[in-house]
């Protein structure tokens, strides 16, 4: 194990209770649905995330995912209908392709891409939507506090 | 030495919409410390580089005159970033101030002179003070007939209506307000600016051209002049520029070797024929 | 004998001595180019150099400078002054030709009614230790500008670099003091400034750019619609290489930046350049300064027409850096030599 | 192949292409390379009238993407109505990408463009010359057989061209401008689908995050946010950067290492698709920072993902302006 993981590790175990703050754009008729699904059903999930919601999730400008890393978000999150089932058409076909762009570019940068995801949840999908929040949590909370690409003061 | 960057810290005492599209609005600040206002000494046709912490700044023509004592005000348009949040404050919201700034009417060499005032739209504001200062009683006596002119779209855009009315009342100042195109209830002049300058026909003898407004109008309105006889030194013109820090340092107002924020904003038109028409 | 020696090899022992008192600012070799940067140890110190990169101007003027700091909560704002002005800074192997930058900018800074004090009092605690420069490049041409490689108007210490060893000159009272706190450096010999001397006209005959200046800014002044701008920003990019990396380039943008998850903020500038076209773009969207051809003209027009007639300097220090960076060389000195020749036109035509 | 010695056959031809175009008012003007006023560089020219042709030049330091002229109209290239000119354009492969792809993005009008085609061999990397002679003047830079050799005061050195050309030239497979329409003339290639494995990059790719991370703000740390980069590159003709953006105002413009970081990966993202790998950005850039790594890792990404190469093709839809029902998508997540 090299320095930084072993300091990771400790820094993990001092810091046992942190809970990853992660900012989720979820398209208003799916995703936001989906939440909203999981939430009457009562299915349990962690409380790290934050909803904005958004008409599409090609409303979601990479500018956005950026931003919210460097303002010191631990994770971001972006949710959209399946393939095929945008309200819009063709606006998450868009979006795929962007995100897999920036997803290349930020591994090639060097910036843990674990903390940008990128899901699809339906309306109807309460249980998967609790599920992969569960798993993004877990990613996140792996990484630790996001430190690396704030803005310093 | 001051740090000239930092503002002055004021609070918004009130605000007034002044048209009816809803995107001028004037803001009237009230200095929090007393002797920040003692030392804002300033004449009509300054701006001041006033700023929402946070947001940025912008620099904006003071509307206030120095003789309505205790507070000063400004109009501001919705235009870009920092006027938008301008148009969201309310009352006992902080507002920075860093000025005065730029030269101003030039009001001692105005004194003994018939003045004519020559505004179009939004850009009255320096005009307002610069009325307003010239009707104080302890100036009155120093300047001679002072004639008004004023023109806007419609009937909703008037600004300083209050203003306007009480000038009306008075026999010492000549006041015309037009618009462009007729409308109900409207029982001024109709017409563009500058025929009805030409109607209203302000002797050029002994008198000095005060122009202020949207830059056609302002050509428009100065080619009448000269009609009049007007010569270049008799009119002025406030210019208006990109600026940063409104100071003379950050260096994108300069037309020819002058920036506009510190030599200007006011120009005779006889300067103005000497830089270079970079503006 | 008032002039000293400094071995090479005492570098270190001077660099000791003055970090005690003083940030310690020397050319240091980053990524392969030479910057003034505060030195932490004086084996980073690298004074075997034409000149840096960026112009010691970033040391007191740097790219990135707080204005002001503040904090804001609901419905009050604090502001907090800059209390770091009064750092003692010394600048270790500046040329001459930039040291004569700082002579512009102290004129820029302080001019008008208005001073700015950021700068000024930076500038205030400042002390220049220069270097002469024994091999100008092809590209310098200070010498067209009433400048010289040995140029010791605008230090405060000159050193000669005489193989071995530097030649010590304290130039200004602020130099002569802090030479004198430096009680170890041997005493001179007439050989040695002989030779300083020598090395003195050696490089002035060595420059091979020489230009004429002498009527640059009263031929600009009446020639400011003439055909020559089109010609002279055609092939230009705008970039703002050349005034980026200019030491006489002052230009800054303001911006707020605010954390707000921390309800603080600062306001900050930075360096801005007269080539890009948000410049002086107004918000209505009209700009003045629409086109390439108005950016470079008033880029050539600031430094030899404006600054003449403001503060009766030339606005150039003849450095060559825009000579040498712009990508798509666009020759200042073919412009200078362009701008000359409009009057010979002109004096042709009144001769015949 | 070299400075001066091989290219005077191109040259010629090049000229004499030159002068008939504007002979036969073909074009009205001719955009080309002319000599520089110092060694190791050139400096682009625009020729108007036939006996002007002889400045035109061509060598191994023409690094200007020359296509940069035709996106934001210099007055120099409209006529007195603001309509476009007939243009001819010295090109290399990149400059023809560039042109390609320029059209394909309706900014340009092929048919207003005779492209006067040259193969290319490579472009000489100065920067890295600049550095690896130090703090020495260049006075004479000049080809022998297979190696550059620079000369200045009290020095020769040798450099082996292959070697000291741009990352990018290396694994160059578009020499010369591809011949899509009528518009190329002199030498032309027809460019089929492009292979490439991309195994330049490989080093680079098996480094951990936080090797990359190192790497790239060490590499980037010296950026001033001066953006010639942006400037020179002839893909970058917005007319608001986002960078310049201030309603709101996304990213910093400070040279703090995350907002640094941002621009350049922004940009990058931005030219998704669209790059057309001429190493105009780190040939311009005044402070040497390499960025050939990202263009070559964006080329990969829309190849391997999209099979896109940009600027050879006029009909095929750049991957950012396109999409597929059915697509890899190994990078969202999913139930285990």
């Amino acid at each position: 194990m090299n320095e930084t993981v072993v300091k990771a590790e400790q820094e993990k175990k001092v810091d046992e209770e942190w809970e990853p703050k992660i900012i989720a754009f979820l398209c208003n008729w799916c995703s936001y649905a989906g939440a909203d699904l999981a939430g009457v059903s009562r299915i349990q999930y962690p409380p790290s995330i934050r909803v904005v919601r958004v008409p599409c999730s090609g409303r979601v400008n990479p500018y956005f995912i950026i931003r919210s890393l460097t303002d010191g978000w631990d994770g971001v999150l972006v949710s959209g209908c399946h393939p095929g089932d945008c309200h819009y058409i063709s606006g998450n076909l868009v979006a795929r392709r962007r995100f897999s762009i920036l997803n290349e570019l930020l591994e090639f940068f060097g910036i843990e891409s674990d903390r940008v995801n990128f899901m699809w949840a339906s309306a109807a999908e309460g249980e998967r939507f609790a599920v992969l929040i569960r798993k993004v949590t877990e990613k996140v909370r792996k990484l630790g506090p996001n430190t690396q690409f704030q803005k310093k003061w | 030495m001051p740090n000239i960057y930092i503002p002055l810290l004021t609070r918004v005492k009130s605000v007034v919409k002044e048209n009816k599209a809803n995107d001028i609005k004037t803001i009237e600040l009230e200095f929090q410390k007393e002797e920040d206002y003692k030392n804002f000494n300033y004449i009509p046709g300054q701006f001041a580089e006033i700023s929402i912490i946070g947001k940025g700044e912008c620099p904006i023509g003071i509307a206030s005159s120095p003789t309505e004592e205790g507070t000063i005000k400004f109009t501001i348009k919705r235009m870009g970033t920092v006027t938008s949040v301008f148009h969201s404050r309310e009352e006992g919201d902080v507002v920075g101030v860093r000025g005065p700034c730029g030269n101003g009417w030039p009001i001692e060499e105005m004194k003994g002179k018939n003045i004519v005032v020559i505004g179009g739209g939004f850009a009255f504001s320096t005009l307002r003070s610069l009325v307003l200062y010239l009707l104080d009683e302890k100036y009155r006596k120093d300047y001679g007939d002072i004639t008004v002119i004023y023109g806007n779209r419609d009937p909703g855009e008037v600004l300083y209506q209050d203003v306007l009315e009480e000038w009306k009342k008075r026999d010492d100042i000549k006041v015309v307000l037009t618009i462009d195109r007729e409308a109900e209830g409207w029982t001024e002049k109709v017409g563009f600016v500058a025929p009805i300058v030409k109607e209203v026909a302000p002797s050029a003898d002994n008198a000095v051209a005060v122009v202020c407004g949207p830059p056609i109008m302002i050509k428009t309105t100065i080619a009448v002049l000269e009609e009049l006889n007007f010569k270049d030194d008799q009119i002025l013109n406030s210019l208006e520029m990109r600026m940063k820090c409104g100071v003379g340092k950050c260096g994108r107002c300069n037309i020819g070797n002058k920036y506009v924020c510190v030599d200007g904003p006011v120009f005779s038109l006889a300067e103005l024929k000497k830089m270079p028409s970079e503006y | 004998m008032e002039e000293k020696l400094l071995m090479k090899d005492q570098i270190a022992k001077l660099y000791d001595e003055l970090a005690k008192d003083y940030s310690f600012f020397a050319p240091i070799k980053e990524k392969g180019n030479i910057v003034f940067k505060k030195a932490s140890n004086p084996e980073e110190i690298e004074l075997d150099y034409f000149n840096s990169k960026v112009p010691p101007k970033e040391v007191l003027f740097p790219k990135m400078e707080v204005l002001f700091e503040y904090s804001l909560d609901e419905k009050d704002v604090e502001i907090k002054e800059r209390t770091d002005l009064d750092e003692k800074r010394l600048i270790f192997g500046i040329r001459p030709c930039d040291a004569h930058s700082f002579v512009l900018l102290e004129n820029f800074f302080d001019f008008g009614e208005f001073k700015d004090e950021i700068f000024l009092k930076k500038r205030e605690n400042t002390t220049l230790i220069g270097m002469g420069c024994n091999s100008p490049k092809s590209t310098c041409f200070c010498t067209s500008l009433e400048g010289h490689p040995f140029q010791r108007d605008d230090l405060d210490v000159m050193l000669v670099d005489l193989g071995d060893k530097y030649l010590v000159e304290s130039v200004t009272e602020k130099g002569k003091e802090l030479v004198q706190k430096l009680s170890w450096l041997t005493e001179a010999t007439k050989a040695d400034v002989e030779k300083a001397q020598d090395l003195s006209i050696q490089a002035e005959e060595s420059f091979q750019t020489h230009l004429d200046f002498s009527n640059v800014a009263k031929t600009l002044d009446p020639n400011f619609d003439h055909p020559i701008w089109e010609e002279i920003s055609e092939i230009c990019i705008g970039c703002g290489t050349c005034s980026f990396l200019c030491p006489t380039c002052t230009c800054f943008d303001v911006i707020d930046e605010t954390d707000e998850y921390n309800n603080r903020g600062r306001r900050i500038r930075i360096w801005d350049t007269c080539q890009s076209c948000q410049y002086t773009l107004h918000t209505s969207g009209h700009n003045p300064r629409n086109s390439c051809i108005e950016r470079c003209r008033n880029r050539i027009l600031h430094k030899f027409s404006y600054y003449p007639t403001n503060y009766n300097l030339i606005g150039c220090v003849g450095c060559g850096r825009c000579v040498q960076l712009c990508p798509v060389n666009n020759d200042l000195r073919t412009i200078i030599e362009k701008i000359n020749k409009i009057e010979d036109k002109k004096e042709e035509k009144i001769s015949a | 192949m070299g400075i001066e010695t091989d290219n005077q056959e191109i040259e010629k031809s090049m000229r004499e292409v030159a002068r008939n175009l504007l002979k036969e008012k073909e074009v009205d003007v001719i955009i080309g390379y002319s000599k520089g006023t110092f060694p190791l560089s050139t400096s682009p020219i625009m020729i108007k009238k036939e006996e002007e042709v002889d400045k035109l030049i061509w060598n191994n330091l023409c690094y200007v993407n020359l296509a940069k002229y035709l996106v934001p109209k210099i007055p120099q290239l409209l006529d007195p109505e603001g309509g476009d000119l007939k243009i001819g354009i010295v090109s290399k492969g990149c400059v023809g990408r560039a042109l390609v792809h320029l059209a394909v993005e309706k900014q340009l009008n092929l048919e207003n463009i005779k492209m006067i085609g040259i193969p290319c061999n490579g472009v000489v990397n100065r920067r890295r010359i600049e550095k690896d002679i130090g703090e020495k003047e260049v006075f004479e830079i000049s080809a022998s057989g297979n190696d550059l050799i620079v000369k200045g005061k009290d020095f020769e050195q040798k450099f082996p061209f292959d070697e000291y050309i741009n990352e990018l030239c290396k694994v160059c497979k578009v020499k010369s401008p591809p011949s899509v329409s009528e518009a190329c003339i002199g030498e032309c290639q027809e460019v089929p689908s492009i292979e490439d494995d991309f195994g330049d990059l490989s080093d680079y790719e098996s480094k951990t995050t936080e090797e990359k991370w190192q790497e790239i703000t060490d590499t980037l740390s010296v950026c001033t946010r001066c953006y010639a980069c942006r400037e020179a590159c002839p893909m970058c003709y917005c007319n608001l950067c986002f960078v310049d953006q201030n309603k709101p105002i996304w990213f910093g413009k400070t040279t703090d290492m995350s907002d640094i970081v941002i621009f350049h990966l922004v940009r990058a993202m931005h030219m998704a698709g669209r790059c057309v790998a001429c190493g105009a950005c780190s040939s311009v850039c005044p402070m040497g920072i390499d960025l050939n790594k990202i263009t070559r890792k964006l080329e990969k990404i829309v190849k391997e993902r999209y099979d896109f190469t940009s600027g050879i093709d006029t009909e095929k839809l750049p991957p950012m302006m396109d999409f597929e029902l059915e697509e890899a998508e190994e990078f969202m997540l999913e139930e285990d």
